[in-house]
Order: structure tokens, then C-alpha cells, then sequence
């Protein structure tokens, strides 16, 4: 892993003291004196008992809503392509709970809890997936291609690897325009053995833009062990070509996240530079719904559910502020009532007149 | 004769070429131990080993570029495309680097590769997994393009394509891998630049190709209930065209219509209508009739990829332009 | 009224738009320190500054990729390709992303960038430094296409393109940088997608862009002296293409030539020639011609790159044959 | 620089007691206790005076070659792109002489030495510059695009960074045939950032194919300062992402070159991976032929000329073996008649017939 100067950084922001964030309902925990993450009974104390269950509800929500997206697809109720990003709904949180509104993220076609942690309605995206006139993209991108202006979520990509380079040009405006901003741009570790992620990591680090890479090694690219396609068993050493920083983070567990990414985020915002994560994740499901996932076995699969994002942080709440399954279920849900809403939204929502096919080519 | 798929057809080809021929091996994402995205290399890895059937990280340039460099040295690649969308990625080693190989040599460096993959839309996956590349491949001298439509057509014509001495690109499409045809039993190759009457006919010349094929047959037969006789021409190989036969049909039935799924600004179907309006010109009744996608990117909605793709409906109607008949 | 070169009214229109709108800015290989590898940016770096102005890596794909998602984020980035040669490699985000972005997120992020850069032959440049890319990049949707031919439509157009939403595409050529011509004091803008009459004649309808028109003008020149009267259109813009100027000429002159330096296979010649035959197929009196280079990768050695060029006594025979009179 | 086990390779064919090598005429000097290359004074004894002789001409050759070659250019006997080697012929030669016949290369378009160096003749080079029909592609290729397939140089190539993946390619076709054979692929400072070659290292390392990618670091891609484009001073780095071994060469010493090339190439053939050097260096000349170079000041330029390769080697055979001026003089001689034969040769040889341009579109 490239050395990583994140530490000895003095960051204003990273002092609730003296910057409070207003916008976030989770505080970073402070830093023991060895700057390493804090143990649980730490955690305990900082992380509110509110916090913890919207953390929670949070979860849950990417979680039932990727199950019902693949319930409706099941019931043949859209079509094309479909990634679940269950399992790895951890790091998607984590990562977005770093963030201001102000930041910006662009992802893959593996991306609909990315796009509604950035702040698109679940029903937005249910309703692009049925390729309704809600939709994000009004249905005319449909599962890969989730976008909002407003809420800076630059897509949603189809081409592996293809929006590595735009998150450095959004990084390029972000440096033009002297903004404290940082972009957040998601990629599989199959895509980073693309090209065109190479020449962005010279980019940013040559133009020390602010872009957070973010490979969500989840083991496999389709059906190929990331392990079979390239000669290092650690991603994050991609940055080294470039002495851009980095390290590994467990993207597991969604404190962990949280507690390894807020620093380097607020460094990054005051000290505009590039950084590269590697988050050790899983995804359960197939590739995409079509995949029955023949490539791995049972056991395997068993092994990583046994650190299910989900259940790791119930655990702890369980531990550490005494909440019970009851409790639990209860938030859950409200996660799943919220799903029913924006299933039912998506329903609802009309059927684009076939006039839209022909909008959008050109810009006025 | 035994009925296959078109997947199985192309498999088939793949494996008897690897067995003739020690030189041709296959690369591509999950083209090994996944069988092929679309499984159309089902059980070569079994067969023929890792070393001759390799899975790919998602690299398209290098690996293309791999492809092309082992041919210079002396094997026969075939790389897999997942699709053809990704293989824009690998055009400056296709176009800048596989085509003008043996030009720029004067001849010492053959370039012996298949670029294969689907091309084109398949249902409702958007704008960046939609796009029919023809236009962009066939412009370039040096490649040879080949887009068949039918498992015989597919595995005569891949077998061609492994064997020609130049860089071959092969378009299949996602929609008719699983469409089945009768495929001879005993060895069969189709020459590359051979094209094909599907159906013979009188009235106008209805050339398509790949998916169009069959959209032009389904329309040659509702035609013929109203009394209308289409001569259904599938040139199977792009480039070269087989102009002749377009040619000869066209002065057959002095109308001619071209159903091309790629946008419509250039590309095959406005090659055809030149070349026939130059070559043909006083044998044409009517302008020569073009069917293609609308020009707009591919959107992801059913109904609205539907009415941007060519249909039943828009080829009757060009037909019956080039008839003068109302709709 | 000025005497500029091609290359200063490039970099006039540059400089113009960047003093006009602070979110412009230029970046490519060697635009900043060293002035543009063809000094179309020469000045800029010391008025507008290394922020605005920035020298890239050879990283094509990767700095194009820089420039639309700068356009996502709302900047205006001109992206300067040494050739468009290189260009093809940035193909993937250019076609598939560039130009599907507006379109994926339903009218969103628009994408306001100009890729620019010399298209087509120099001089003796060999097989990997002279490809002409309009067929390609005409073909896809979300893209408008210019290739101006004097210094006075380059730095119109070249303003145009720059305050254009859209992606444009900016085909210039090595040659042509010291063309010299008229351009007004004044500040002027010319319309994408207006094509222009550069000489009017009654006979036959020349239609030729970039370097080919002035072989046109040279053309039509020679044949004046024979009594044969050509006028001379350049669409200036290929995409979208002034359809209803080509089709008024050819409606008056019966007859059409397009000079296209691309490869004559599909691309903007046939499609010219597609939409004429098919619009103005009753006031044709012959076929369109075209011509084309020939179709072969382009050599090193002089006499042979001129062979495959189009040349004046190319297009020569071409009118003639349009007006069957032997050569 | 990635850590290297060549060292600790035993390879038979370095020990030339052995297995000696008839076809090269410079042997490697032994290595002393630490593995390090020798001094002088132990050089002194390992090259014959007639080697060093040899070696003396042959760089010669190549910067008389080049010399006439821009003296042709500004006379106007050709036209088009021309790129000069002159200042870099240290790296070509000591590169060249650790390879075998049977050894492949391929190159950018800055390549008439190495062209040379692996075999095709001035003559053919020269030729092809002309435009000729006896040059080494007929005239079609021109200063960019030298091929021989016989003498497996595979050009020649105009696109930056284009030539990596061939390489990989000829690397694949070496391991599937399952030979004993290396490719030394050239590429430049400015290359090193193209995305295709970091693919390509992705595969050649992935697949262990034995491929020498070579950055001829001469600090510049045109008129930018390689420093100005990328983050990391030691471009040799970009192996690290890849765990591909490396290390870093003064391009400017040819029997520093043979000496560091030597073992990498030897243990490559028994052992087949990938390697990247970098090697430093210097273009005397402009980009091309029309660049006047004014990005750098007259100071670096003979900062580096005060390196010059040939003096390097010239001073060196004076002090080991007692030559002097005149007797280099006489070599140089040699050097130059070779050259004056070539010239006249290509001025002599025909232009191609006008149907050549319509062959090789297609092969049979
Ligand atoms: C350039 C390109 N090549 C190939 C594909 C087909 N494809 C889609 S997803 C995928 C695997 C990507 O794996 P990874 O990056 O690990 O992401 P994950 O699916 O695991 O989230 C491939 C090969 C594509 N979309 N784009
Ligand atoms: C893909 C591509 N982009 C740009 C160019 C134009 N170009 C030719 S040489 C060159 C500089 C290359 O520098 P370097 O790799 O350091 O090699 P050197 O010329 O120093 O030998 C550039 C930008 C090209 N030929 N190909
Ligand atoms: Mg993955
Ligand atoms: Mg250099």
C-alpha cells in the first residue's frame, strides 16, 4: 500500500470542536494516540443511539430495496440488465455518511444504493427501473444508468472503467474552480484493470485533484476471481505507480468505513489530492440477475454472509446500546414500508410517450 | 443435418477450427471457465486447455493489442468481444494497428485474427450497450467485416474468418443466439464476400442483414399476402460487399430496399444506395428505400426502444414507397 | 478585415471565447508551453494562464474523459487532439460517453465540449498518421461534426462550436494551418449546421469540405474554361448537414459530385449521395459521383500517397462522367 | 524500483565457460562479490580490443547514419516525419548486443538504430526513407515504420504506446510455442502514461510473458519535460503496480547497458516474466527534425553532450587499450563509408511503381 500522509494532516474538519457538521448524523469517532481506529467500547460512546438506528434503517433500506428490485424483476416486471449490490451495502454507506451534500459521486452499473445514499428517492430509481416518466432519467436509462444534477450523482456507467476518468474531470472542475469539494468515484476490481484508469490516476495525481477512487473488490469481476486477471493481490497497489495514497479498508462493516474514510475525505477537501481505497467486500447475489454464480461455491458464499454488513452492525448495537431483535425488526420495518412506497410510486407513474425517444440527442 | 443454436453453430466452428489447426486459440473476458458471457465458447476450455482458451482481465486495447501482436508472430487469434460496445475501446488497435499491419510492411506482416462479439441492440440495455458498429468497421480498408444471420450462415462463414490471413471482424447479436437452424453434419465453409438469397422474388430487392434478416423475411411474407414479391438479398459479409448479386437483383426487380439497424448517416445501408443509384441508375424505378435505427441514442424504455429500432411496419412502408403505394 | 492564417483565426476564436466565458479552457499533448504542436494555440498559455491552459500526458482516453466530465460539472472544455489519429482512442468516451450523455440522463448533464484537431492526410505521413474520420464520427447521434475550409468559416465555426451545448467535433488539417484568408475586425459567428455556395455555378453541384474543397474551387476553375460551370458548396458543418442547400443546388444543376478525402465506403460522400437520390431522384440526370481516396491504407512514398489521394484530374473526370462526356 | 531476483537466478547461458556465445562478439564481464558491475579496470580485461573496436563502430554507424539522414531530410530527398536517435545509440547498441538472432523487437517511430542494430541493413533503412522500392517496407512505410519479419523487428510504430500490447502479443506467441526467446519492447517517457501499456503490463504480467518493456527516458515527449506530465520522477514505479520487476539504467554507457541488460535477458529466456527498465538518456536533437528544441537551454543540452555515448566509449578504449585519435579516427571512417554506401545505394534504387500503393490491402 502507497504511504499514506492522511494522519499527520492537520484538518480543521475533522475537529468537531471547532467545525462542527451539521448535515451529518454520524460523528467520526476521535483517534486514539496511535491514530488507529477505535476499538468497540470507544465506539460505543460516540456513535449515539439514534445515530446507530438510522445507520441501521439506512441499510436496511439498500438491502429490501435491492431484494424487491430483484422480486420485480423476477415477476417480469422490467427487463435489460440488473446488478444487486447486495452484500456490499456497507461501504456505500459508509463512504456516503463521509460526505456533504456538496460532494460528488459517479459509479458503475452496480450503483442504485449509491444512488439513493447521494440522495435520489428510492422511488426515483424504482420508477427508472420500470422505465417510467419518474425515473431518474425519465426511463431512458434505466438499472445502469441512475443520474441526478441536483443531487450530484454523475451516473450510473455501462462502460467498465469508463467513469473513471469523468470523476477526475468533475475533480478538474472542483480544482478550477477552487472549491473544497471531493468526488467519490466507485469502481469493481475488475475495472481497475482498465486503461483508461490508469491514465485518470496520472491525471489526478499529476493535477493533484481531489477524487476519491474507491475499488470495491467484491472478489470477482463476472465470473473471473480478481486474482486470475492480474498479478497482485492487493489493488490499492495500483496507486504506487503514481505515489498516490492508499490503503485497504474492510468494507464489511459500516464503522469501519466510516471511521477509515472521514479522515481521508476532510484531508482531502482542505489538502486537494487524489486517494485511492480499496474496500474488501462481497457481492452475494450473481453478477447480474441472469448469473446463477456457479463460479463459487457454497461455503465460500457462507463464509463472507457470515460478516453480513447488516447483521455486524446489529450486533454491535445489540452490544453497545442494548437494542434487541425486536428493535431491530421494528426499524427494519420501516426500511421495508418505505420500499412498499416507492415500489408502489414506480407502479403508478406513467409510461414515457414514445415522443421522449426523440429529446435529448442535442442540447439547445 | 442436426438442429442448433446459433451460439452452438459459432462453438462448433471455434472447436473444429482448434482442432485443424494448432495455431488458433481464443481470448476474451469469460470466454474459459464461464463458458462465454453467451456461452458461445461452451466447453472449449474443457477441450483445448487454458494455454489455447484464456480468460481476459477487462482490458479490451491490450488484449486486442495481444491478439494482434501474436499474430504478427505467427498464431491465429480469435478474440472474443463481450460486445461490441467494449470493442470501441480496442478501435486504435483494430484500425491503427490490425488493418494497416500488412500495408505498412509491404506485405511481411500478416494479420490472421477474428474479432467476434454481438453487435447492436438487445432489449432494453441503454444507450452504451445498444450501438450496431458496422458503419464505423466497414470504413476502414484492411478488415474484412462479416455479419451472418442464420447458424448454417454463422458457422460456414466463422470458418471463413479463422482461415482468412486477414484481421476478420465477426458481428453476432445477443437476440439470436438462441435461435436454431439446421447445421450439415459434415464440414462446410462459406467464402467470406458471398452473399445470399433468402428468398427469391420479383418486385423489389430487400436487402438486411444480422437481426434485419429476419425482420426482412417476417415483411417479405406479410408483403406477400398483399401480392407483393420481395427478393430477400443477405449479403452476410459487409465488407467486401457482394455487389454483384445486389446488382443483378436489383436489376431484376428495379426497387431496392436496405434494412440496417445502425443509425442512418452514412454506414452500409447508404454504401448500398450509392453504389446501386451509380451503377444501377437506369434500372431503378424508385430512390432506393433505407431502413435504419432513428437517429437517437438507445433509449432504455420498452416502447421507446421499440419506436427507435427498425420495425415490421417502417419496412412495409419503405416497400410500398418504393411501390408508389400508399400506406 | 485581416489576413490570417487558418491556425491564428483557430486560435483568435479560442482566445475570443475564453476572454468571453471564464469556463472555457484548452488542454491537450504540448497546447500550453510549446504553443500547440501546429502553434494553433500559440499566446494562450501566457494570456490565459497554466490553469486555463494545460499541457496534458499522451493519455488520449484519459484527457478526453477529463474534458466531458468537466462539462458534466459545468466548464466548457476545448480538448485539442494532435491528430485525430490519436483521437481514436479517446473513441470510447467521445462515442460512448460524450455523446450518450445527455441522452442517459434524460436532458440533465449536458456536455459542452469541442474536440478538436487536424483530420485527413498531410504529407507523406504514412499508413498510422492519415486517416480522415468523418465517416465514423458523422454516424453517431449526440455528436455535430465541423470542418471548416478557410481561415474565415474556421474561427465562425470555431466560436460556435465553443458556446455549442453539445459535443462537437472539430476537423481541421495539417495542411491548411498556413492557408491564409479574410477575417473582419469584428467580432462575426457562424451557425453550426449552415453550409455555404463558395462559388455558384448552373451545371453540376461540387460538394467538397476541409482541404477537398479547394481542390473543388480548383476544379471548377479548370473546368470553367471548358464551358462547364460547377457550383461549388461546402456544407461546412457534416453533421447535421445543410440538407436543403444540397438538395436547392442539385434541384438546379441535375447533377451532383462529392469530393470526400474518407474512404469511399459509407461515410458523408454516401450519405450525401443516399439522401440526393433519394429526394431528388426525379431531377437527377445522372448518378452522384463520388470520389473518394482510394480505398487502400495510405503509403509513405510520395508519388503513391498521391495516387490514392483524390486529385484534381479525379475529380475532373467525375463532373464529366455526370455530364457523360468522355475524358 | 520493484525489488528484482535476477540476480539470484542461476542461468546457465551467463556462464560463458559453459555455454558460450558464438553469435554475440561482447561477452558480459563477470560480476563481482556484491553482484555490481565492474570497474574499469576489470572491464579492461573482459573486452577485447576488437570487441570494443566492434562496438565503437557499430555506434558510430548509428549516430553517421542518423547525421546523413538529417542532412538528406534538408536537402529535400524525403519528406514527412523524421526522428532522430542521435544521443540515444548507447542504450540501442549495449540493448541489442545481449540478444540473440532469434530475439524479437519492436519499437515506436524513433527507430532507424534499432532497426539496424537487430539486423535489417543501412541500405534497406535508408531506402525506405527515400521512399524506395528496396527499403526494408517498400516505401510504404517510411522513417516511422521499419519491419523486417526475417530479422524479427517488428516495427516501426506511429501510434505512442501502440507497440506495448503487440509486444505482449509476440511475448504470448513465444510462451504458447513454448521457445526460449525474449522481445525487448521500446517505448518513451511520453508513452508511459498511455493506458494501453499499463494493460499490457497487466497481461504480460498476469501471464508471465517474456517481455522487456524499455522506457527510454530521454525527459522529454516533444517539447514537455516528462516531470511536467506525470507524478513520479522514476517512471520505472509504473512496475510496481503490477509487482513486475525493474530497475533503472545510465542509457548513456553502452557497456553499462550490456552489463545491467546482460543477466535480465538471460534470466527472462529461462525464466520466463516480464521486466521494465528504465534507461536514462538524451535526444540531442529536436523532437523531429523540424522541432528547433527551444524548451531547453543550451546549458542542459551539453550538460547531457558532455556524456556523449561515444566519447564515453572512446575515452574508455583509449585508457583500457591504449588507443588513440587517430585509430578511433580510422573506425569512425569505416563508420562513414558504410553510410556513404547505403545512401547511394537508396538514391540509386527505384521509386515503386504507382500499383504498389494498391497491394498488401488485403493478403491472400
Ligand atoms: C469496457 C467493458 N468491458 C466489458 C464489459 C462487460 N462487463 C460488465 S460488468 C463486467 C465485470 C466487471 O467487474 P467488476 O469491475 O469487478 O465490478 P462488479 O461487477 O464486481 O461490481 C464486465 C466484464 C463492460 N461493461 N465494459
Ligand atoms: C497516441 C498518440 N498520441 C500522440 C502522438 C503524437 N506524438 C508523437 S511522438 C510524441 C511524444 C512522445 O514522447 P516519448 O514517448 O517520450 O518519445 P520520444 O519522442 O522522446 O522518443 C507525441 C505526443 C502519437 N503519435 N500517438
Ligand atoms: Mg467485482
Ligand atoms: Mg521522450
Amino acid at each position: 500500500m502507497g504511504k499514506s500522509n492522511i494522519k499527520s494532516v492537520t484538518n480543521p474538519v475533522t475537529n468537531p470542536a471547532t467545525n462542527p457538521k451539521p448535515s451529518r448524523d454520524v460523528t467520526t469517532p476521535p483517534k486514539n494516540a496511535a491514530g488507529e481506529s477505535t476499538k468497540s467500547d470507544i465506539r460505543a460512546s460516540v456513535y449515539s443511539k439514534e445515530a446507530l438506528a438510522a445507520l441501521y434503517e439506512e441499510m436496511q433500506l439498500y438491502r429490501r430495496f435491492e431484494e424487491r428490485v430483484l422480486a420485480a424483476y423476477q415477476k417480469g416486471k422490467f427487463a435489460g440488465f440488473c446488478h444487486l449490490h447486495i452484500g456490499q451495502e456497507a461501504l456505500a454507506l459508509g463512504v456516503q455518511k463521509t460526505l456533504l451534500d456538496t460532494d460528488h459521486m459517479i459509479s458503475g452499473y452496480r450503483s442504485h444504493t449509491q444512488a439513493i445514499g447521494k440522495g435520489i428517492a428510492p422511488e426515483q430509481v424504482f420508477a427508472e427501473l420500470f422505465g417510467k416518466i419518474d425515473g431518474c432519467a425519465m426511463g431512458k436509462g434505466g438499472s445502469m444508468h441512475m443520474f441526478s444534477k441536483e443531487k450530484r450523482f454523475y451516473g450510473g456507467h455501462g462502460i467498465v472503467g469508463g467513469q473513471t476518468p469523468l470523476a477526475a474531470g468533475i475533480g478538474f472542475e472542483i480544482r478550477y474552480s477552487k472549491k473544497a469539494e471531493v468526488v467519490v468515484c466507485y469502481l469493481g476490481d475488475g475495472a481497475c484493470s482498465q486503461g483508461q484508469f490508469f491514465e485518470a490516476l496520472n491525471l489526478v495525481a499529476t493535477w493533484k485533484l481531489p477524487v476519491l477512487y474507491i475499488i470495491e473488490n467484491n472478489r470477482y469481476g463476472m465470473g473471473t476471481d480478481y486474482r486470475r486477471v492480474t498479478s497482485v493481490e492487493k489493488l490499492a497497489k495500483r496507486a504506487d505507480a503514481f505515489a498516490i495514497e492508499s490503503s485497504e479498508v474492510d468494507g464489511m462493516n459500516v464503522l469501519n468505513v466510516i471511521e477509515h474514510v472521514q479522515p481521508i475525505v476532510d484531508s482531502m477537501r482542505t489538502h486537494p489530492r487524489p486517494y485511492l481505497l480499496e474496500a474488501m467486500t462481497y457481492r452475494y447475489r450473481g453478477h447480474s440477475v441472469s448469473d446463477p454464480g456457479l463460479y463459487r461455491t457454497k461455503e465460500e458464499v457462507a463464509q463472507y454472509q457470515s460478516l453480513d454488513p447488516i447483521s455486524q452492525l446489529g450486533d454491535f448495537m445489540k452490544k453497545s446500546h442494548g437494542y434487541d431483535d425486536a428493535q431491530l425488526k421494528d426499524i427494519d420495518r420501516k426500511a421495508k414500508a418505505r420500499i412498499d412506497q416507492a415500489e408502489a410510486f414506480a407502479d403508478a407513474s406513467p409510461k414515457p410517450d414514445v415522443s421522449l425517444a426523440f429529446q435529448h440527442v442535442y442540447a439547445d | 443435418m442436426a438442429t442448433l443454436q446459433f451460439r452452438e453453430a459459432l462453438g462448433q466452428a471455434m472447436a473444429e477450427e482448434m482442432t485443424r489447426d494448432p495455431k488458433v486459440f481464443l481470448m476474451g473476458e469469460e470466454v474459459a471457465q464461464y463458458d462465454g458471457a453467451y456461452k458461445v465458447s461452451k466447453g472449449l476450455l474443457k477441450t483445448f486447455g487454458p494455454e489455447r482458451v484464456l480468460d481476459t482481465p477487462i482490458s479490451e486495447a491490450g488484449f486486442a493489442g495481444v491478439g494482434v501482436g501474436a499474430a504478427m508472430a505467427g498464431l491465429r487469434p480469435i478474440v472474443e468481444m463481450m460486445t461490441w460496445n467494449f470493442g470501441i475501446q480496442a478501435f486504435d488497435q483494430i484500425v491503427n494497428h490490425a488493418a494497416k499491419m500488412l500495408y505498412m510492411s509491404a506485405g511481411q506482416f500478416q494479420i490472421p485474427i477474428v474479432f467476434r462479439g454481438p453487435n447492436g441492440a438487445a432489449h432494453m440495455l441503454g444507450a452504451q450497450h445498444s450501438q450496431a458498429y458496422e458503419a464505423m468497421l466497414t470504413n476502414v480498408p484492411g478488415l474484412k467485416v462479416v455479419s451472418p444471420a442464420t447458424p448454417y450462415d454463422a458457422k460456414g462463414l466463422l470458418k471463413a474468418a479463422i482461415r482468412d490471413n486477414n484481421p476478420v471482424i465477426f458481428l453476432e447479436s445477443e437476440m439470436m443466439y438462441s435461435y436454431k437452424g439446421e447445421v450439415p453434419d459434415d464440414e462446410y465453409v462459406i467464402p467470406l464476400g458471398v452473399g445470399d438469397i433468402k428468398r427469391p422474388g420479383t418486385d423489389v430487392t430487400l436487402i438486411a442483414w444480422n437481426k434485419m434478416l429476419h425482420l426482412a423475411m417476417e415483411a417479405a411474407e406479410a408483403l406477400s399476402r398483399e401480392g407483393i414479391s420481395c427478393e430477400v438479398l443477405d449479403p452476410r459479409t459487409l465488407q467486401p460487399l457482394d455487389e454483384e448479386l445486389i446488382f443483378g437483383s436489383v436489376r431484376k426487380t428495379h426497387r431496392c430496399v436496405v434494412v440496417d439497424e445502425s443509425w442512418g448517416f452514412g454506414g452500409v445501408s447508404a454504401q448500398i444506395a450509392t453504389r446501386v443509384q451509380k451503377v444501377c441508375f437506369d434500372d431503378l424505378d424508385a430512390p432506393v428505400g433505407l431502413v435504419n435505427s432513428e437517429f437517437v441514442l438507445m433509449p432504455y424504455a420498452e416502447q421507446l426502444e421499440e419506436a427507435v429500432l427498425p420495425s415490421l411496419a417502417k419496412v412495409i412502408k419503405a416497400v410500398k414507397e418504393t411501390l408508389y403505394l400508399g400506406t
